[in-house]
């Protein structure tokens, strides 16, 4: 194939407009199942999930459930749900503890490794001579953990999983896994929205739509207006599409705020010190770096995992074109006083899921946009992510690159130039020669 | 703790009644959309919870709802109540702009104890809404709610919501139940 | 208007027990296609109406139901109510021919006030409906309901019904509420 | 046979309210799946039924459901009922591992005669179920049952049910009605 | 394409037989949404439901929804429901009152006419460079209106609206304008069957199933025997497909009528007065033409308006194959004294909509007849159009042709013949250039 | 199409391995229908069902409705459900009388063998011009019984029924037939999975899973362990694809069981002497063969009806290639006393249907299945039904062929490339040419 030709197929960036039809039409939809969700490290649990040996939960890679289970060397293994024999599903619970997965059909009985391990009556009916070894359950290529991030890809010759994070990656985990060892809190909110899973993705970029869609919420004074930043703005831009974007700390600012922190009581300060207080602890701006340690914005993990502020990850599962299901996971740094873990959990509660306060609005905006673009009329119409296009640079605090600027949609164009490249490789050797360098200079 | 069964069968049936229509009158508010007249009914401890449910094995099945303390859908107390009644009293609820159609069959309505001024009841319901080109969604469960009498009135002290959904099939739970 | 409220609470809840069997038996009567013995339930001057509901925004929510006089999907009076039974017990309904299997789920009944013989009562209601191969319809709504006693029996004098839906989602509304 | 209708109201309605409190604690036991606890409601010579209906025209109507002693869906004595509950208590019913989630709306009860010991009421329902990730089935329908007084406890001897469905749209009907 | 080959390729005009393939196929329909509705004048709605600036009416073109608008200058305009920033629909209700639009997600707003006016922080967020002019909501290429009829089309090829209509479309409504000033009754009945449009479409020629489908509506007295005219049937045939069927006068009939209003109280008597006793009024018969003047039949506007004799008109809204909204419209003439407005809403009320007398079993017919067609065995066995076919002629009365016969299929043979020639034209001048001229002689 | 290139397409005969796409694919679905039911002898009920002149019965043949009705002659047609007008269904019932049936669009009437025989106002609409014999209902090219079971197939060219049943098919009815004069008994458990209809038919032939699937039926006295006879099953392949597979006994162990009977009141031989000793009357050996007479297997008519044990049939309903409806007919003979019928119509009514004690298993198994199927990575990885691949020998007895060894996947390897067979061939001729002739030797 010519990259050349194709290159702009859907997403022009020249000019920041996009064809609509990639949010409804069917086959683009499968070709991102192979493409996109086929070959990417796909983050399925934490590791406080499943503590002990045996300990199970059942996520998803793109729109197929997979079983994520501790084995009793600790491992951790991704297995898929379907016994080899008539294809029967070996694990019907979203969470608990096993020895082994018996296959409720004809009791074949999987290892917690997915080995096939017992067969009723496999001497007699089998004449012993099938080969075991041969018929466990499918299972990850690669499984990989990041600071308890377990993370997995069905393509064994994607990167190794710091590799295909990267610096930017790894810095959005680390944004939350920085805060304190993490222990998740029980309860993942899951829901449906009948919306393309990118238009929720691309979204986590956007602060622009912040005072109209969640005008209510200002007004509550959940989120206070100056929390925005709208004239500091920070977006990070990682290999593979990995992003980060939202509020950016001016050099020097961090340490003010340090200051700040005693008798200011505005909740200017009192926001700023929850998302940024930790900051200030010893090794974390080694840790961040200095570009890093600025950033307040949302991490994206490429394809579809945003690390929000609430201690929150937000997982987009696709359920065709036009449905997504969203969990969101919740940690806690177990060094939390009992009142800063109730707070914090009110905030994880209330913001998200279907019905914290922000979340309602949202998911409205993405059904209907999505709708629009099946339109027969407005279908044919491309979308406009022209803001602030050619009109930033990229700029360099501490080996980190960034760009500091005003709300924008650096982060959304990132995001669906990443995806169109990764839809137009063959593989990933293709995609590895093809793929766009994080942007350098004028974006 | 329960002074119910001791009452004869004629006084069950009063407290019952009694109940049941303040049940209705309290669903019908919420109907009709008068929410802050809804807010009047709550005592001011009031504990609005709804946990998350999960699918486990038979095995497992005590792990099937989160517990106090941990994520649920409402862990509200009227502070938090108050702050959703505003939110759609506002000019950019989208969620609820245009306002939703809901209905709220309430059934199965049992006292369960009496404990001084407590009333300790459950009932079934599905609560029922529409949005936009009659888009339908339907949420069915059980709900333990907690009436005290306050100056001769019963208000709602405690309300917890058992839905038999896992992953909610609706966009948002811009509602109450 | 209302002498309800006066009433105390024992009479009250005989008033709305008789309210709510009276509704339970002529819900009983069209789901099991007693349509000659229901029209007798009702007084010759019954005003039967279902009005037209609109999505609007908040702000214009007052628009949400056609007025009487307008459009409606029901606006009966006795006579047109006998017509519709007739049209059933004729044999080229085909719409009820294979006949309809109908369950009507009748909830929250309140009586609201009391007016001389007139008992002015609302419920709440899910009706539920499969044709031919268990093809599934379901309304689900509102009433306001005016029984009257005439002779010492109930009759039913207004009944105004308030789906939740603005696009009726069935292919016919064959049945009545 | 009925003195049903003998009675005053006064008396009537307590009747109600125990026949009605009866089915509703008695629903609650199978939603939350305390099942022996359910098994020692019945009477010893229940009988559980649910025929099989089927489409017809208005002509051939009385064709609409099998009679007894041809097939059913349910035709269960009590030691078929205790099979279905010892079936759930086994570790490996499948259909019910994980177990569902139900719901029982029952609504319009009402009591229809009085014969002796025997009391026949009638009601309305809707059973809501889901299974692993929020699947949904839903059946709704009617049900003749008999309470036999015993000892002063209120049994159930007789369970007749007469869903809308002809096709069962359902995978299983893994659970009890 | 070679059309001759193509001619017949659903649609047999010399049998008289019909591809039922048509009513199911999804390939077919998605070309029904872009050669026909993406091309025809679409009814969107009646001047009198958007009296005042700023009142707007949800409609639909095809399967797609559109805003209908009066802007403040007093102009009508036809928008596209989503934003063209992310896609978000910039209204959600189905009518009210509004002096802009404006889109929840970000905030952009729009004018009446669809023009971009406002968008939040236009100014520091996309530096003041953007060209608003280029970024509105699209809208329809042509809006006007014939006799306060509003219609719309996406295709600024299509010929101007009258020539559209021809004499036929707009003689079609004036068999309502005519009556008198009309207003909106306020209330539409929707709803949905689980049908293809054509079907219903083609049932308002029908004047063969009233007596069996509707068998007791007659026997309830709301349809007289006498009103279907069996053995006095006109049928008028007009270009692009518009056509008029059902009873007709005969010549002089009229008058007859007229002079026959006092003390006749026969229901035959009273169902043509309030059928044609405004037909006497002076000018009328100018008007309506010679040949006009006499029909009482069913006027059809291409592709799917029904002019219906109730003071109604019912749009039948295209939604998949399978599915189709109805959309009942209710005007009154003004002068109606309240008696007589009254007597007309209850007709309104009765006859059509989902619990109407009629068309209660209608639409049971006509989604069984959908199910049909899409039946492995069934779905490849034609149906059978041939009523009347060959056996009739068309003749001239005052300038104006018609067809004069007894019940008859000329009217549904029309609207296919011409559906294909739509489908297979491909675009408006080789609609044009190759459509098929109403007929003249035998048909 | 070069055959040997494609017959490993799906099912590998080799391996045993099975390609499960067949079981979501809507292309190989709609194949199906054609190739599969669209040819085959379809079962639609028991002449029983339908005793009097005027009886009908609403069955289907593949996913269509068909009507199946005696003649005033005696005689049964199987007529499409779809008036060739427009397409609107002639009978809305499941079972009744009638004595035509009658459209109820436009009331064209059909006599019991579908010819078109009434049409309202033929002679004045149609000008009495209309050709009613070309425009009858349309109906089955062949309908037969085989001792009261009445099949139907759409195809011409198909061969008659009892060619196509071959011995094997014939013998699967009379393990049913033989055992008295049947009777239906009133009412058909109907209902819906969410599955396959192959895995339905599939299990027929799967006594590997009755004691896992099953395990609560077993423990409960249901299904005595016995029963299963995991060292004494036989397997009887015939031609087309049919097959008869499960318990046999031993030569000579019949004759064993007629004797055990007095007296002996174990479950094993209350059971073998429900299921067997009927096969101990005069003729019966004669009429089932000596290898027949032992089987007391699973009979599968291909491609979709089940002769179970409970004097049943099940009939597999493909509704969309992930949906089935299961129809339960029950069937007793006539000989039997009340309580005899009391006993084996509450092993019917509980065994199996949608609240039995074994079905409820059974469904969420092949659900599961059926959902693996179309996983993104599951649905890549073949099945495995290679049990006992290469392991068995073909036998004979009194001219019978079957194999007789453990429980096995022989049946099932059976269907799956005889259903391969069948969809590779363009039409019957071809597949009487290439479809297999059942095994002989090792197998
Ligand atoms: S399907 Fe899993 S053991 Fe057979
Ligand atoms: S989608 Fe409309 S303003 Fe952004
Ligand atoms: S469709 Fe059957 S008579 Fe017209
Ligand atoms: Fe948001
Ligand atoms: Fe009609
Ligand atoms: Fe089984």
């Amino acid at each position: 194939m010519n990259l050349a030709q194709h290159s702009a197929r859907w997403y022009n960036p020249d000019t920041g407009t996009l064809d609509r039809r990639i949010f409804t039409d069917a086959d683009i939809y499968r070709q991102e199942l192979s493409h996109i969700f086929g070959r990417a490290w796909n983050f399925v649990c934490h590791e406080s999930q499943i503590p002990a040996r045996g300990d199970f939960f059942m996520s998803y890679i793109g729109a197929e459930e997979v079983i994520v289970v501790r084995h009793r060397d600790g491992s951790i293994h991704v297995l898929l749900n379907s016994c080899p024999h008539r294809g029967n599903t070996v694990c019907r619970a979203e969470l608990g503890s096993t020895r082994s997965f018996f296959c409720s059909y004809h009791g074949w009985n999987f290892d917690l490794d997915g080995t096939l391990i017992g067969m009723p009556n496999e001497v007699d009916f089998y004449r012993g001579e099938f080969d075991k070894s041969a018929w466990g359950l499918g299972s990850a290529a690669q499984v990989a953990s990041y600071r308890g991030f377990v993370f997995a890809t069905m393509d064994s010759a994607a990167p190794p999983l710091d590799e295909y994070l990267g610096w930017v990656g790894r810095l959005g985990i680390d944004m939350l896994a920085g805060k304190g060892d993490l222990e998740v809190v029980d309860g993942i909110h899951k829901n449906r929205l009948q919306c393309n899973w990118k238009l929720a993705v691309d979204n986590l970029f956007d602060w622009y739509h912040v005072k109209v869609s969640h005008g209510t919420s200002m007004r509550l004074g959940l989120l206070p207006e100056e929390t925005i930043s709208a004239d500091a703005q920070m977006v990070i831009l990682g290999a593979y599409g990995h992003g980060i974007g939202g509020p950016g700390l001016k050099p020097g600012q961090l340490e003010a705020l340090g200051r700040r922190k005693d008798g200011d009581t505005s909740t200017d300060a009192e926001w700023f010190d929850m998302q940024a207080a930790w900051r200030t602890q010893p090794g974390v701006r080694e840790q961040l770096g200095e570009t890093g340690v600025r950033s307040l914005g949302h991490p994206s993990i490429f394809p579809n995992l945003w690390v929000a502020l609430t201690n929150q990850v937000c997982l987009r599962i696709p359920r065709g074109p036009l449905e997504t299901e969203l969990w969101w996971f919740t940690f806690m740094p177990t060094h939390l006083t009992p009142e800063q873990r109730r707070t914090a959990i009110w905030s994880a509660n209330h913001y998200f899921g279907p019905a914290g306060f922000l979340e309602q609005d949202d998911g409205e905006n993405w059904s209907h946009s999505t709708r629009g673009a099946g339109g027969q009329f407005t279908g044919a119409r491309p979308l406009n992510f022209a803001m602030g296009l050619g009109q930033d640079y990229v700029g360099e605090d501490g080996g980190q690159h960034s760009i500091e600027t005003v709300v924008n949609e650096h982060g959304q164009r990132w995001t669906y130039q990443n995806w169109q490249e990764w839809m137009l490789a063959a593989n990933w050797p293709e995609l590895m020669a093809t793929g766009s360098p994080p942007p350098d200079g004028l974006v | 703790m329960s002074s119910f069964e001791d009452l004869d069968l004629q006084a069950q049936m009063l407290l019952s009644y009694e109940v049941e229509q303040f049940l209705y009158a309290e669903a019908r508010l919420l109907d009709t959309r008068q929410l802050d007249a809804w807010l009047d009914l709550l005592t001011d401890d009031i504990h609005y919870w709804m946990p998350i449910r999960r699918t486990t094995t038979a095995r497992e099945v005590d792990r099937e709802f989160t517990q106090p303390g941990a994520m649920a859908f409402f862990d509200d107390d009227k502070r938090t109540l108050t702050m959703r009644v505003d939110r759609l009293g506002h000019g950019r609820a989208w969620a609820e702009d245009p306002p939703s159609r809901t209905r709220r069959l309430v059934t199965n309505v049992e006292v369960l104890a009496v404990d001084g001024n407590d009333i300790h009841a459950t009932c079934n319901f599905q609560l029922y809404r529409t949005r936009l080109n009659s888009e339908e969604d339907c949420w069915v469960g059980r709900r333990e709610d907690t009436l005290r009498r306050v100056d001769g009135e019963l208000k709602l002290a405690r309300r917890h919501i058992f839905l038999e959904q896992t992953v909610i099939l609706a966009q948002n739970m811009s509602n109450l139940f």
